[in-house]
Order: structure tokens, then sequence, then C-alpha cells
């Protein structure tokens, strides 16, 4: 259709999508929206990553970020009840501001970017690197060191929380 | 007999340190006799000395004591030099003080800072003995700033009296002035002639070029006028009347004010080589000898009186060293040294007597009360005022017959001067002696005669001022002038008188008629119509009160540079050190804290903005590092 | 071996005070130094007999990797200079016997410290080791002024601190920039020879770097016109003994530094700046005289005069040339002595009178004579009259300034009249006339004053009369100068 | 790496303690396990061979011994400091916990060979801190500073991890000697957006390091943050981070210098600036230290950027790290000391001098230290900066450096004269509990021998 | 089945996302959204990082977005967890509130 292939319909479409409501993650004055926004753009991205090839990532994705991350944030939300429009907001110069600062740095970046042999296409080949076994292997093969070392990352994150999160003990 | 020349600066030097440790100690009379004796020891070593160098042929003897100053090609002995000039100097600074001595133990009875005194005394002759007896430019240095040190003591000897301090210190700084010409005249010498021994240097002194030898003489001419105190460094002299009357004759009348001339007459090489220089000491002379001796007319200080007719003598020297007649220069201090040391003891005496006074509208009459005195004192007048046979006559003539036959306008100029002097001089003799006692009352029957102490140095002096003359009579009266043959082997250029002795026979009448003339005047105003000084300054005339206020120099010279000089200071200080300068340091420190406050400012504190500015600093990188390139 | 002593001593010396309190303190630090002064006239005497004896020299190996040498030797010039600090530090402890200060024990023992600090930048001959001596003279008279000196030390220890340090730093970088161009087969070196070489290698424009970065921080000790407004405030505020360190020994630290470690290593930068670092001193001269005329605090009369001196001084170092260099060498020696005397006698009015104001002072000369006379004699030695010891100096100098130039030599020399002019005016001021309150008094002198004032008077005496020994050396000295000038 | 392996296992051990119960043994077994991971570390050194873990994830070579070295002493010191400063406080065991983990992190940080380790090694070293930072929980400051830190630090890594996508999608891996080797092989056909990613991983670098204009994180959490941990901060942190940027960009990125030299040059100066000047305007003397810090950082970086052409300097940073991580323990503590009553400003050091001459002698000898004076080991640090800074185009630096540098002796003189000079308010002498004062005057001790006899540390390493 | 996707459009839409990520964390005063700005920045990245992976053909990149996801959970754990002590302590979840600390 119009020349293009399928995939390129559904990257335009998914890619518009999810600056869309990238946006409206930014610009929604209820925290509430702006969470589910952005769990739409999650599910946009996920999208991205089955045309890309990756599946397991996919999957992995919409259950971390969606399933666990998004709940977090609704739930402390919830908790806080943040779920009114009027919530305080900046003046509109500094928006201005750094909406200017964004700019600036989109044009500079994609400036930067714009040098690169720009017809290199996806490769599509070697479609099973996605596939769990394949990364499996990588994983805990030669990625073992950091995966193990997570395992510290994880257990301060949780030390931590708890620290901060238990009353003190009079 | 001349290698003990260094036991002639030695005994003062003991007097001095034996005084200086022990006077307080000491009773008065001891220290005084200490201090004279040592003074009469020298004289007798430089009496010996002096012998021994007319019996024998070499006249230029050099004694090394102990090198001084080394710098590679640079070598300093303390060396002393034993020739003709020298000895005459020799012979005056000791004679003479050793004479003052005596009678400073008579005059100075009654001060309390009697072994001071002495000690001061002592030390000054033995700068004095140093100036004349160094073999070098450096070793006459240091006696010549010593001595200016001993002055700078002396005059403020009174050291309660904050004016006689100004005078001092004014006495110093002006004397300084001079001295940095003599410095770098000096190091002009070690740089053009590798050496600054006099006998080296005079040697090469022909190899020269001109211009350089000028330059030297002017530098050392600088030196001279400070010390000699002639235009425009003369003020400092008499306001160094203020020391005690016996240091006034000893320094600034027979012996230290002629260290310049001393110092012309030993490097006349130069002056006979170079034209210009010796042009400039003869009008700086001769119009100093007038400037003063105008100003010597109006005065009512005895002893200031003196010292004015001192500078315009000293003058006169110089205007004979200008003319080239080196000898009659000296001549001239000797005579001078005699009658000026007599007339500046004299005046003492009388203001011995007076109590304490030294204005002459006070006295009058005392001829009758402090006879010996007046008697001196007349002899030392008409001897200064260069009537015949006296000794002033002579000196002052063989200078103005040099100076006539060098140029007719100086004469004339010098020939008005030595004039005034007989007028102010008898001007002083009559208003003192003469006439009745205007004094108070108490001071009137305080009046006596001196005691002997005194009394015999002034006979002494007397008597030399009046035989002084023979020393160097005319040559065309077919008699020897021994002065001219005595210094005849250190003065290269002589020029044998070419005036005829019709000439002479006449510049002598002319002198002795102008002298004559002027004392008649006198007398016709002061005894006849006993004129009297005005008691004030507003009964002057306009151009009297100019003289009488000394022609306003030393305001000139205090609005020109003492006033600029503490203005200068306090705006250096004030504002461009505290100000500028500093305040540029201190602005550094300033600008620190202001660019602080400024970057501070960016600390907001704000999650938002710190985000920004580090975006914002990405895109400048990112910009710096492609978009640029 | 006996240099590395002469650094050592004080050090240890310095410790061993901390550890005592109160007067004996203080006599422990007087003992020591007399000790030190000892040390260094036995180095003298090996320097006159037996120089060639390994006991003047020690190199060991400091820092491997960097080239840095803990290398110590004796050259004439800085045996004078050991000389001056070994002579007046005992004196300087002795003047501060009638002043009682809190903490004792480390006011002395800092002032030990700032001892070895001095020593060793006299005697290091390593550049590296000469920066950091340089830098840590610097720490305890910082000290010593900040815990004892005046009313608002504060800040202007403060601004002498940072303003000496911030010149220093400049030195450090020229220094490196010279080893960095050193090469000792392949390697870089600190020793001072080398760097000589390195420095005469480099192109002029480099050499005019290097000799602005090292200028500068000398000129701020010394201090050299402009850069002198710390001095007056700094030597007014602190106590008078870290005022005589200050004035007596460290800026002989700046010339002293100017001669062996300026001269020598840029040849051609002196040649295109030599000129105007002398207009630069004589401005000074004049300027800081001038200045001094009208002060009314004595001790800051004194600051003042002090650098007009430097002045004089650095101006005959750069005219580079035998009676220049010799001259002030000298006057270093002799300046180091009578801005002693005149801090001491400043010091003492204070102690009399409670004042060092010139106006309210007076009539001293009729309570107390002798003391009169001591403080002429060291006054003649500053305004140097022949036959004290600043005129020998003081002559060689402006000879020396002469031969580089006529006009600059006139200016340079009317210091001997605007000397004059300010230094009798104080003197008629304070000592002459007639006293201004009646109720001041001006009891005779302690002992131990009279010590030291009188010590200082015969040495302005002596070395003005015959100042052949040190001058043989200082001549000696200023010729091996020139040789490497060359 | 056993070093890691047993820092990670004392991590674990601590949170254990809790539940069975041995607190008070906690401190004695971590100090012991430290000394273990020291001497396991040494012995690494002296084998001298670098080995590679886990196919290149991750490397102890030579610099990153020495800089491991560096860090497990500074926590050695850092946990005897911290000894009375937990005993009331309930989470002693988690705060050793969260302590012990950062210090893993920072460990792989110095050893990092693959991005991934560097990424894990930033975030395993800041989310401890970012908790750490936040301890004091009623104290809305330190609140803050930890929320502060978190926000912008995620914010930094999120940049970092940009970087590191773009430079993988140019060369195709995470491994550090891979993409050198890419570097040098394919230079000239390396796509535009590899720089970017160069240009953010440095931004997000510099961040880290606490370099303007990325500085602006540092003050407020520094301040805000309880002063023990501020010490941690500036000393294990910062050398950690420094050791992440030298490999990094050195070893990764070295041949691609003309790209950032520039830039970098521009970053030390603005921070030389922003830093002393403001540093000269405080009035809390732990954000004095904590510009200082930044100022600090501005002349470590000046050693990489001098590192292009001098190879002394990979010591020079080593030692001016390790002057500056003991300087700044001793400063740390001492004013953790004096600021018992709250009071962090200048005047809680007024008269120090007669109150506790022993940490006032201490002080002295820190800020003499930090301002670089002889002979102490701050001289030293400079004197290398200085020394491999001549050699290169980038004088006008050396001179902005010594103009700033004076401008931090001011500061740094500010706390002396308010200890000898300034009157004291209060007289009450300030009490030092034994151990701290033992860590204090060691590392006193220790910056005075490096100040004397630096050959000892800078003759070690010869790389 | 799907071809033909330059990776320029996916650098462009990654970098468009995460400057969006970026301006809401300049741009937004509830703390919570800047958390969620900040995740969608990560997310831009692991879109990146995966294209890459699949361009070059090399799984690693997809591996490491596992570790971003962990790191990235702990750090709204960690953030969550300190934001809900700051609510405790001010009732305010406002980031114009912390701005106590300055200059």
């Amino acid at each position: 259709m119009l020349g293009y292939t399928i995939t390129q319909w559904l990257f335009g479409i998914l890619s518009f999508m999810a600056i869309m409501f990238a946006l409206m993650v930014v610009f929604t004055r209820n925290p509430v929206n702006s969470v589910l926004y952005l769990v739409l753009t999650f599910f946009c991205i996920a999208g991205h990553y089955l045309l890309l090839n990756a599946q397991f990532l996919a999957v992995v994705h919409i259950a971390v970020y969606a399933g666990a991350i998004m709940v977090l944030f609704l739930f402390v939300i919830m908790l806080m009840n943040l779920n009114q429009d009027a919530e305080p907001q900046k003046t509109v110069a500094s928006k201005l501001i750094s909406g200017i600062i964004g700019g600036l740095l989109l044009i500079v970046m994609v400036a930067a970017l714009r040098g690169t042999q720009g017809s290199e296409l996806v490769q599509t080949g070697a479609s099973e690197i996605g596939l769990v076994k394949n990364l499996g292997k990588v994983l805990f093969h030669e990625y073992l060191f950091p995966f193990e070392i997570v395992s510290v990352l994880l257990l301060s994150a949780l030390v931590g929380a708890i620290m901060i999160g238990k009353k003190e003990i009079k | 007999m001349i290698k003990l020349t260094a036991l002639i600066p030695l005994f003062p030097l003991l007097g001095f340190l034996i005084n200086g440790f022990f006077g307080k100690k000491m009773s008065k009379g001891l220290s005084g006799t200490i201090a004279s004796v040592c003074i009469l020891a020298s004289f007798i070593v430089s009496a010996m000395v002096f012998v021994d160098l007319q019996s024998s042929t070499q006249k230029s003897h050099i004694i090394n004591l102990f090198s001084w100053i080394n710098s590679d090609t640079l070598t300093i002995p303390f060396a002393f030099l034993v020739d003709p000039l020298s000895a005459v100097f020799l012979l005056i600074i000791t004679g003479i003080g050793f004479l003052i001595h005596v009678y400073s133990t008579g005059y100075m009875h009654d001060d309390e800072g009697f072994a001071r005194f002495f000690t001061y005394l002592n030390l000054f002759v033995f700068f004095m003995l140093l100036l004349v007896l160094g073999n070098n430019y450096l070793i006459m240095f240091v006696g010549w700033e010593g001595v200016g040190l001993c002055s700078y003591l002396l005059i403020g000897f009174w050291f309660k009296n904050t004016a006689f301090n100004d005078a001092a210190r004014k006495a110093f700084v002006m004397n300084r002035i001079g001295d940095l010409g003599f410095l770098l005249g000096i190091i002009l010498i070690f740089v053009t002639f590798g050496s600054i021994s006099f006998n080296e240097v005079f040697q090469k002194a022909g190899t020269v070029s001109t211009p350089v030898i000028t330059s030297i003489a002017l530098l050392l001419f600088i030196g001279a006028m400070g010390k000699s105190a002639q235009i425009p460094l003369y003020t400092w002299l008499p306001d160094a009347m203020a020391g005690p009357t016996p240091v006034s004759a000893l320094i600034h009348a027979a012996t230290m004010v002629t260290a310049g001339i001393y110092m012309v007459v030993r490097s006349n090489v130069f002056y006979s080589i170079s034209e210009v220089a010796s042009e400039t000491v003869g009008v700086v002379g001769v119009a100093t000898a007038l400037f003063a001796a105008t100003i010597g007319l109006f005065q009512n200080d005895i002893k200031k009186i003196l010292a004015y007719s001192t500078v315009s003598q000293l003058g006169l020297m110089f205007l004979g060293l200008g003319v080239g007649a080196y000898s009659s220069a000296v001549f001239h201090v000797t005579t001078h040294a005699f009658f000026k040391a007599l007339l500046f003891l004299g005046a003492g005496s009388v203001i011995h007597a007076m109590g304490g006074e030294q204005d002459i509208r006070k006295m009058g009459g005392l001829s009758g009360k402090i006879k010996i005195t007046f008697i001196t004192m007349l002899l030392g007048t008409i001897a200064i005022s260069g009537i015949p046979p006296f000794s002033g006559f002579f000196s002052k003539d063989e200078i103005l017959a040099h100076t006539y036959e060098h140029s007719k306008v100086l004469w004339l100029l010098g020939m008005i001067a030595s004039m005034l002097t007989a007028f102010y001089m008898f001007r002083l003799l009559f208003l003192t002696f003469f006439g009745k006692f205007r004094g108070t009352h108490e001071q009137e029957h305080h009046l006596h005669e001196s005691p002997s102490s005194m009394t015999v140095p002034l006979i002494v002096l007397a008597i030399l001022s009046v035989i002084g003359g023979a020393l160097g009579f005319p040559e065309f009266w077919h008699m020897p002038n021994w002065m001219a043959h005595h210094l005849d082997p250190i003065i290269v250029r002589k020029d044998p008188s070419m005036l005829s002795h019709e000439t002479e026979w006449m510049l002598m009448g002319l002198a002795v008629a102008g002298a004559l003339a002027m004392i008649w005047f006198t007398y016709q105003l002061f005894i006849k119509n006993r004129v009297l000084p005005a008691e004030k300054e507003a009964q002057l005339k306009p151009w009297q009160r100019l003289i009488y206020n000394k022609y306003y120099v030393d305001e000139l010279y205090d609005a020109v540079i003492r006033k600029p000089l503490d203005f200068m200071s306090t705006v250096f200080h004030k504002f461009f050190d505290l100000q500028v300068i500093d305040g540029i340091v201190n602005g550094v420190g300033a600008s620190v804290r202001m660019i602080g406050a400024s970057v501070r400012y960016f600390q907001t504190g704000n999650i938002g903005f710190y985000v920004m500015s580090m975006s914002m600093g990405v895109v400048l990188i990112i910009l710096l590092t492609f978009l640029i390139k | 071996m006996l240099t590395v002593l002469l650094v050592i001593f004080p050090l240890l010396a310095a410790l061993l005070v901390f550890f005592t309190r109160g007067n004996t303190s203080r006599n422990i630090a007087f003992g020591f130094s007399l000790v030190e002064f000892v040390i260094s006239l036995v180095a003298l005497f090996q320097y006159k007999h037996n120089p060639a004896s390994g006991l003047l020299d020690c190199n060991r190996v400091w820092v491997e990797a960097l080239g840095i040498h803990f290398s110590l030797g004796i050259d004439g010039l800085s045996m004078l200079m050991v000389l001056l600090t070994g002579f007046l530090v005992p004196l300087i402890i002795l003047t501060s016997f009638k002043s009682t200060y809190t903490n004792a024990h480390s006011f002395y023992g800092l002032i030990l410290l700032m001892q070895m600090a001095l020593m060793g930048v006299f005697v290091a001959n390593d550049g590296f080791l000469f920066y950091v001596f340089w830098e840590l003279a610097l720490i305890p008279v910082y000290f010593i002024c900040l815990m004892w000196g005046g009313e608002n030390r504060g800040q202007i220890t403060f601004k002498f601190f940072v303003y000496t340090l911030f010149g220093s730093l400049f030195m450090l970088i020229g220094l490196i920039y010279l080893y960095n161009h050193t090469n000792v087969e392949g390697l870089k070196s600190w020793a001072v020879q080398d760097l000589y070489n390195a420095g005469r290698s480099l192109a002029e424009n480099q050499q005019s770097a290097v000799f602005w970065l090292i200028f500068i921080a000398f000129a701020i000790k010394m201090p050299v016109f402009p850069f002198h407004t710390w001095q007056p405030d700094t030597y007014v505020n602190a106590p008078t003994q870290g005022t005589m360190l200050l004035s007596g020994i460290m800026l002989k630290m700046g010339t002293f530094g100017l001669i062996k470690w300026l001269l020598p290593v840029v040849p051609l930068g002196l040649e295109k700046w030599g000129c105007t670092a002398i207009v630069l001193s004589v401005t000074g001269i004049i300027y800081a005289s001038i200045i001094a005329i009208s002060q009314k605090d004595f001790k800051r009369l004194i600051a003042y005069s002090s650098i007009a001196h430097v002045g004089l001084i650095s101006a005959g170092i750069f005219s580079a040339n035998q009676q220049g260099l010799q001259g002030a060498i000298m006057q270093m020696l002799a300046h180091g002595v009578n801005v002693v005397g005149l801090f001491f006698i400043a010091d003492i009015l204070m102690r009399h009178t409670g004042t060092r104001e010139i106006d309210k002072l007076g009539g001293i000369r009729s309570m107390n004579g002798n003391f009169a006379v001591l403080f002429l004699i060291i006054l003649l030695g500053s305004v140097a009259l022949p036959l004290t010891n600043g005129f020998v100096g003081e002559f060689l100098l402006i000879n020396g300034v002469y031969q580089y130039s006529a006009v600059i030599a006139a200016f340079a020399g009317l210091t001997v009249i605007l000397g004059a002019v300010y230094m009798l005016r104080s003197y008629q001021k304070i000592m002459l006339g007639d006293r201004n309150d009646s109720n001041m008094a001006f009891g005779p002198l302690a002992s131990s004053d009279k010590t030291v004032l009188i010590i200082i008077c015969i040495t302005v005496i002596a070395f003005g009369v015959y100042p052949k020994p040190l001058n043989d050396i200082a001549e000696q000295s200023a010729k091996q100068i020139l040789m490497n000038l060359r | 790496m056993k070093g890691l392996l047993i820092i990670s296992g004392l991590g674990i051990l601590a949170m254990l303690a809790e539940i069975f119960k041995f607190k008070k043994l906690l401190l004695p077994l971590i100090l012991l396990g430290i000394v273990a991971a020291y001497a396991f570390n040494f012995m690494e050194w002296r084998t001298g061979m670098s080995i590679s873990y886990f196919d290149n994830m991750i490397a102890f070579d030579k610099p990153a011994i020495a800089f491991s070295g560096i860090i497990i002493a500074t926590a050695f010191f850092w946990f005897i400091l911290a000894n009375d400063y937990f005993e009331d406080d309930s989470n002693l065991v988690d705060h050793f916990a969260l302590v012990l983990f950062a210090l893993v992190g920072a460990l792989m940080l110095t050893a990092f060979k693959n991005m991934t380790t560097l990424f894990l090694g930033i975030e395993i070293m800041s989310i401890p801190l970012y908790v750490l930072a936040a301890s004091k929980k009623k104290d809305f400051k330190s609140n803050e500073a930890g929320f502060k830190y978190l926000i912008m630090g995620s914010f930094a890594s999120g940049f970092l991890l940009f970087g590191i996508a773009l430079v993988y999608g140019a060369t195709g891996s995470f491994d550090l000697m891979k993409i050198r080797m890419f570097i040098t092989e394919h230079r000239d056909q390396l796509p535009a957006f590899f720089n970017v990613g160069v240009i953010l991983m440095m931004a997000a670098m510099c961040f880290k390091v606490s370099a303007a204009p990325f500085h602006f994180w540092a003050p407020d959490v520094y301040e805000g943050s309880p002063t023990l941990i501020t010490a941690l901060m500036s000393t294990v942190v910062k050398t950690a981070a420094f050791a992440a940027f030298m490999r990094l960009f050195l070893v990764g990125f070295g041949a691609m210098n003309d790209l950032w030299a520039g830039a970098l040059a521009m970053i030390i100066a603005l921070s030389l600036i922003i830093a002393n000047f403001s540093a000269a305007m405080q009035s809390s003397v732990k954000r004095m230290l904590a510009y200082s810090s930044i100022s600090h950082a501005a002349f470590m970086l000046m050693v990489i950027l001098a590192n292009l052409r001098s190879n002394i300097s990979v010591d020079a940073i080593i030692y001016y790290s390790l002057a500056y991580s003991v300087g700044s323990i001793s400063a740390f503590g001492i004013l953790y000391y004096v600021s018992k009553n709250g009071n962090e400003n200048f005047d809680a050091f007024n008269g120090l001098g007669k109150r506790n001459p022993l940490l006032a002698l201490c002080m002295t000898v820190a800020m003499l230290s930090l301002a670089g004076i002889p002979i102490t080991a701050g001289f030293f640090a400079k004197y290398f900066v200085f020394t491999t800074m001549i050699g290169t185009p980038y004088k006008w630096l050396l001179i902005l450096a010594i103009l700033t540098s004076a401008v931090g002796v001011y500061y740094y003189l500010k706390v002396i004269i308010a200890m000898y000079f300034n009157k004291a308010d209060s007289t009450n002498a300030v009490p030092v509990e034994k151990l701290g004062s033992l860590v204090i005057v060691l590392t006193t001790i220790i910056t005075v021998l490096m100040g004397i006899a630096p050959g000892a540390i800078a003759g070690l390493f010869e790389f | 089945m799907l071809n033909g996707i330059s990776i320029n459009m996916y650098l462009m839409l990654s970098t468009i996302i995460f400057i969006i990520g970026a301006i809401g964390v300049m741009a937004r005063r509830n703390t919570i959204i800047l958390f969620m700005c900040i995740e969608l920045m990560l997310n831009a990245v692991n879109l990146l990082l995966v294209a890459f992976s699949t361009l070059h053909g090399d799984a690693s990149g997809q591996v490491f977005v596992f570790f971003i996801m962990a790191v990235a959970a702990a750090e709204v754990a960690v953030g969550l967890a300190i934001l809900s002590m700051i609510y405790r302590n001010v009732k305010s979840i406002d980031s114009d509130l912390l701005g106590n600390l300055k200059n």
C-alpha cells in the first residue's frame, strides 16, 4: 500500500502512538491518567519489540513494566490519593524553557545522528536471537557475572526500601 | 715622622672614645683637658709631618692602613696621602681646632652636655682629618659625610629646642643632596678611570674626553656646593648658627665649610681641563659672594651676620678657584680660617658677656667693658675688610687680581662683594662696641670679660690674622709667595700673572680705597648720626625688607620642595597605595566574592532547574564537539 | 653533612621546644639557636679553609621517579645567608625576653621551624627542594602572625599568605617548565646546574615567560613595587619577632632567589626584561621613601623604608655586574641586621611608652641618653653613613646600577637623600625635643634589650669599618654568579 | 576479585547479624573482612599479572588493584569512624550492609571491562547511596538530599544508557577491548552517532564525578546527607567514579581523544571556576568541602586530559585520589566530631585551637593538604597534575588552575583562621571517641608521610 | 515476514521518546511523574538497544535490556520508598518543595 510494506505501516503507526502516548504522559495533569498513558506507551514499545523479533523480551517487558512497576506507581498514587487534577504546576515560563531546552537537545542530537549511513536496514535474518533459549545461553554464559551481581543490586534495593520504609522503633 | 701620619686622626678618635664612654663619669675639667690634649697632640704630630714634608724632596707620601672595599677591579684601600695641600689643611684643622677646644672649655663651662660636646668635637676633628688625609675619593667621602654628621650633632647640640633640631636636620639633608652628587661623581670617576685613588686618576686624566671630565667636575662641584654652602645649597649655613658658637667657629667658618675648596683644589686637574666646569665654579662663587654679602647688610643677629659673611667669603674662594687661582684660594682659606674663627670666637665672647643675647640692636658701647674682645675683634674686622697689611688684604687681593686677569666682570662683582663685606663687618663692629648700651640693666651689670681660657685663643688668633698675610706676599713685591711655592707640586696648570705691576698696584689701590670708603660711610652712618637698625620689619622699605628676609629663599624652598614632597607623600600613601594598588589587590578578593555570589545564584536547589542545566550542558558539549568543527 | 645538620638541627630543636612550657621553652630555644649559630660558624670555617671537603655538600635521592634529590650545598652566597640567619635568630629570640607570649612553646617552636625552612632555602641545590623549603618558610611565620599578631591580624596575615603563595605557585610552574626541559642522558633532573642548562637552552620568548613566572614570586616576597601592598600592614600587625623574621631574613629569600634561581637560568629573559625589573625596583625606592616621609607609625615607616632598601638591592641584582651583585649581597646582610635593630627599637618604644605614634613621642633622649645613642647608630647604619655596614653595600649598589644606566642610578641615589629625610625626621620627633606629655616616662633599658642593641651596633660599625671578611666572600660569589651568567 | 567477593559476602553477613544477634561482633568482623580483602588485593598486586574473569566482564589489572586498594583502605578508616555513629541507631546493620554493597559497586567500577559491568557497578554503588543519603528519616534535609540524588542520578544514568546503546549500535559490542579494537580498526567509517554516544557517556560520567555543569547535585546532597555518608561519597564514590572515568576514556575511547578532549577541557575550566568561587562564599564547612571536592575533581580530570600525552599520570591520578581521600576522610571525621551539636558552619570551629589542639592540628594538616601546600600529600598531588599538564597544549588551564587554587587557599585558610584566631563562643572541649581520634591521627600522619616521601607511593606503580 | 526499516527510524524514534521523557523531568513538579518520565527515557534506550541487537544479530543487546529493567525496578522501589517517607514528613510530593538545600 502506498509503496510501504506492512511492516513499515506497523512501524509508523506504533511509533506515532508511542510518541503520542509519551506526550500525553508528560502533559496530562492527572497522575493516574499519565500512569495509564505510560502503560499504553509501554504496550506500543512492546509492539516494537515484536516487530524486532524480540518476542521474549516483549513479554517480559509487559510483565515487568505494565504488570509490576506501573502497578506500584498506581499503588503509591492511590496511597497518597493524588488522583486530582488540581496539583501544583510549574509556571508557564519554566515549562516553556524546558520545552525549548528539550527541543534544542532534540535538534542537536538529531543533527548529530543525521550523518549515519542511512539506508542500513535492520536485519531480519537471524530471527531466533530473540528466543528464550538463545537469550538464556547468552545470559548464563557470557553475562553470568552481571547476572549474579544484579542480585546484590536488588538486595541493596530491598534493604534500602525496607530501611526507609519501616517505622522508627522507639 | 711621616709614617706616623696615622696618629694624627688617631688622637682625636681616642679622645672621642674616652669622652664618649667615660665622659659622664669624669669631671668637666678632665674631659675638656683630654679632648684638647688629644687635638694638641695631633697638632704637634702634624706639625712634625709638615716639617718633614718640607725637608723631604718627595712631595707626596701614601700611608696604607688596610684594604677596605674590594670588588674585583675596584679596590679601595684605607690609605692616607700626605702632600703639601693636605699638610696645610692638617695644620689649619688641628691648630685652630686646638685653640677652639681650649676656648670651648671656657665657653661651654656651665653646660650639662659638656662631655658630649667635646665628644662630638673630637669626632668632628677626626672626620675632618680623614677628609683631608684620604688617598682616594671614597676616604674623602667618608670624612665628608662624617663631618656632616658631626655638624648635624653639634648644630642640634641643645636637642630640646625644636628649631635647633630643624636647623640641624636641614643642614644634614642639604649636605646629603650635595653628597649624592659627590658620590655619583666618584662612581663616574671609577667607571672612567677604573680607580678612584688620586694619583692614578690624575695621571690618566689627560687621556679622557673633555665632556666626561666636565661631568665629573660638575658632579664633584655639586658636592662642594652642599658642603661649602654655595648657591643654591647655602641656606643651611646661617641656620647652622643654632649650634654653640665654638662650633660655628670651627665647623662653619674655619674648617668644614672649606672642605669644598679643598676638594676642588685636590681635583684641580679636572677643573683645569674643563673650561665649562671652572667657569661654573667661578660664576656660582661670585654670585654667592654678592648674594650673601647683600643679605649680610641687614642682619641683626651677630652670628647670622658672620655666617653670611662666611658664605660670601667662601664665594670669593670659589671665584678664585674658578679663575684657576688655586693657591690663592687655599691662601684665603687659611687667612679666613684665622680671622673668621677669631670673629666668631669674639662674637661668642660678646654673647657670653651679654648672657646669651645675640641681637646687635640690644648691644652697644661694649668697647669699654670687654677690652680684649673688642681689640681682637677690631683686628679681625680690619683683616676681613682687606686693609693692608692685615692678612685678609693679601689673600683677597690675590684672588681679585687673578679674577681681573680672567674676566673684568667677575672682578667687578667680586670687588663689590668685598666692599660690602667691609660695610657689614664695620656695621657689626660699630653697633656692638660703640654708642651707648641698649640692652637691659641686668645685662649691663652682668657684663664682664671672658675667662682667660677664652681670651687667650682670641689673642693668638688675632696675631695670626694680623700677620697671616706673610704666607703669601704678591709676587711682584719680589717677596716669596710661600703658599704658591708650597702648593706648586699639586697644581697642574700654573699661569704666572701676566699683569703689569701698574695694574696690580691699581687693583690693590682700588680694593683698599673701596674698603676704606665703605668704612668711612659706615662710620658716618652709625657713629656720626647714630642710625640704628629698624626695630620692626615694618619700618623697612620694601627692597630692604626683601633683603632682610633673605630674599625669601627659605620660603621659596619650602614651597617648591618641602611642601610638595609632603603632599606627594600623603597622596602616594593615602590615595595611590591604599586606594589604587592595594585597591586592585583587594579588588581581586572582592571580585572573587562577586563571582562567587553570582555563580552561587545558579545553585537554586530546584531539581527541575538542575535537570535543565544538565541537559543544556549536554547540548553545549555536543555543539562544541560537532557542529563547531 | 654539616649542611644537613644546619637544616635538621633547628627542626629537632623545634620539636623539643614544643614539649616545654613557659620561660624554659624560651631559654631552651635561645640556647638551641646559639648552637645553630655556632654550627654556621663552623660551616664558615670549613668554607674558608677547606671548601673542598665533602662536609658542605650532601646529595641523597629523595623521589627517585621524579629525579628529586635531597641535595644541599654551600657556596659563597648561601654561606653568607646562612651566617645571617644563624646570627639573627638568636638575637630575635633574645629580643622577646622582655615580652611574654601565651603558649610560648609553640611561639619559639615556630621560630625554630622557620629557621629550619630558611636554612633549607639558602642551602638547597635542588630546584624542587628549594621550592618545598620556600613554601615551608611561609607556614610558621603565618601562624606566628596569626596567633600573636595585632588588631585585625586575621585578614592581613591571610592576605599576606595568599598573596605570597599565589606568587610562588607561578614559580612552581616556571620551575616545572624548566625541569621538563632538562635532559641528563635522557632523564629529567632537578639539580640546579641542570636547570641552568635547561633554561639557557630555551628560546628567548620561552625564557621571558619563565623569567616572569619566577620573578613574580620573588617580587612579591621581597617585595618590589607594585607587589608590595601586603607588606606594611603585615609588618605592622605581626608580633615584633615575626616582623623581624619577615624583614630580616625572609625578605632575603626573595633577593637570594633572584640571584641563585633567576639570573643564571634565563640570560636572554634577563636581557629582555631586566630593564623593566630595574625600573620597577627604582620606582619602588622613590615611591616607598616618599611615602615613608609622612608615616605616623614608626613601625610602618620602617616597613616602607625596607621596601626602598630592597628596591635598591634588586636594582643592583638586575644590573648584573660585579659591583651590583656584590653590593646586593653586602646590603642583604647589612639590611638584615639594621632592620632587625630598627624594629626592635620600635618594640622597645612600644613597651616603654605604649605607643609607636611618632607625633605622640618625643624628648626620650633627655630621659635615656644611651638608648638615644644606640638608636642613632642603627639609624645611621640604615641611612648608609660611611663606616657603617650600610654604606659598603649601598655604594657598590649605586655603583653597579650606574654602570647599567647613569640616569637610573641618579634616581636610585635619591634614596641617599630621602632616607636621611624620613629617618632623621622620625628620630627627631621620637627622641629629641621636649617630651609631649609630661607624665611619659622612659626608664633604663632591660639588660637583654641593651645586649641586643649593643651587639647590633657593634656589627653595624665593625662591618662598616672593616667589611673585608664578608666582602671577600661576597666578591667571590658575585664573580661566580657572573661566570654562570656568561 | 577475591576482595570484591569478600566484601559482598560481608554485606550478606551484615544482614544476618540482625537475625542471629551478633550486632556487637559485626563491626570487628567487617573490619577483619576488609583487612582480609585488602590482603588478597595486595597479593594480587604482588603476583602482578592482570587476571580477567567471566570472559572479560571484569579484570583486575594494576590500576584496578591500586584503586580498589585505595577504596578498601578508605572504607576501613570509614568503618572505624562510623562505629559510634550508628550505635544508637536501630538500623545499624542495614547501614553497614548498604555501605558494603556500595563498596561492591565501587570495586566493580575500578575493574570493569564491559559496559554491563560499568552500568551495574554505577547503579550498585549509587542505589545504596540514595538510601544512605536519605537515611536520616526525620531530617527533611536528608530526605531532600536522597531524593535529589536519586532523581538526578537516574536522569544521568539515562544519558549513560543512551550513550552505551549508541556505542553498542556503532561497534556491535559492549566489551571495552572489542570497542577499542573496533575504533582503532575502522576509525573512519564510524557512524556519527557513535560520537554522540561517547559524549553522552562523558556527560554521565561527569555527573558521577560531579564536574560542572553536571555538579549541581553535589553540594546539596553533600550538605543534606549525614556527615559520614558525605565522607563516604567524597572519598570512595569519587575514587571509584574516577577509576571508571579513566578506564572508560583512556582504555575504551582513548583513540578518540581528539573528539572529547576539547569538551573535557571546557568542563574542567567551568568546574574550576564554579567550584572555587562558590566555595569561597560558603558559610557551612560541609558545603565548602563539597565544592572543594568539585574543584579536586576538576584537577583529577586534568590528569585524564593530560594522560593523552604523558605516561606518569596514571600514578598521578592514583596518588591524587589517595591524597584527596585521606585528606577528606580526616577533614570530614573532624567535622563530624566538631559538628556534633548540629552546627556545621565555620564558627563551629572557632577556638578549636584551644578547645582541642589535637583536632585543630589534624584539621590544619588536612586543610593544608587540600590546599596543596608542602610538605603534605596534597602538594605532591597538585605537583603531579602540574607536571602532567605542562606538556599539553592546555597551558591556559594550568594558569586558570593556579588562579583558582589561590582562591582555594582562601577558603581552606578560613577554617584555620577560625580555629586559631577567632574566639570560641563555647569554651567546652570537643570530645573525641578514641578510635575516631586514632583514625584522624593516622590519616594526618599518612598525609604528612605522603608529603615527605611521595616516592613510597608514586614509585609503586610502573605500568 | 517483516523487513526494511532503516535503523535511522529507530534512532529517531527512541531519541524522540527519550527527549520527551527528559522534558517531562524538567517540566513537571509531581515527583511520581518525574519517575515515570525517567522510565520513559529508559524505555527509549531499551528500544534502541533491541533495535541495534537485531541489527547486529547479536543477543547481548537484548540481554542488556534485562539488566536495565532490573535496575529500573530497583530504582523505582527505592525511589518510591523515599517518596513515601517524604510524603510522611511533609504530606506532599511536590518537587519544588525540595528546594531547601541551595546556594
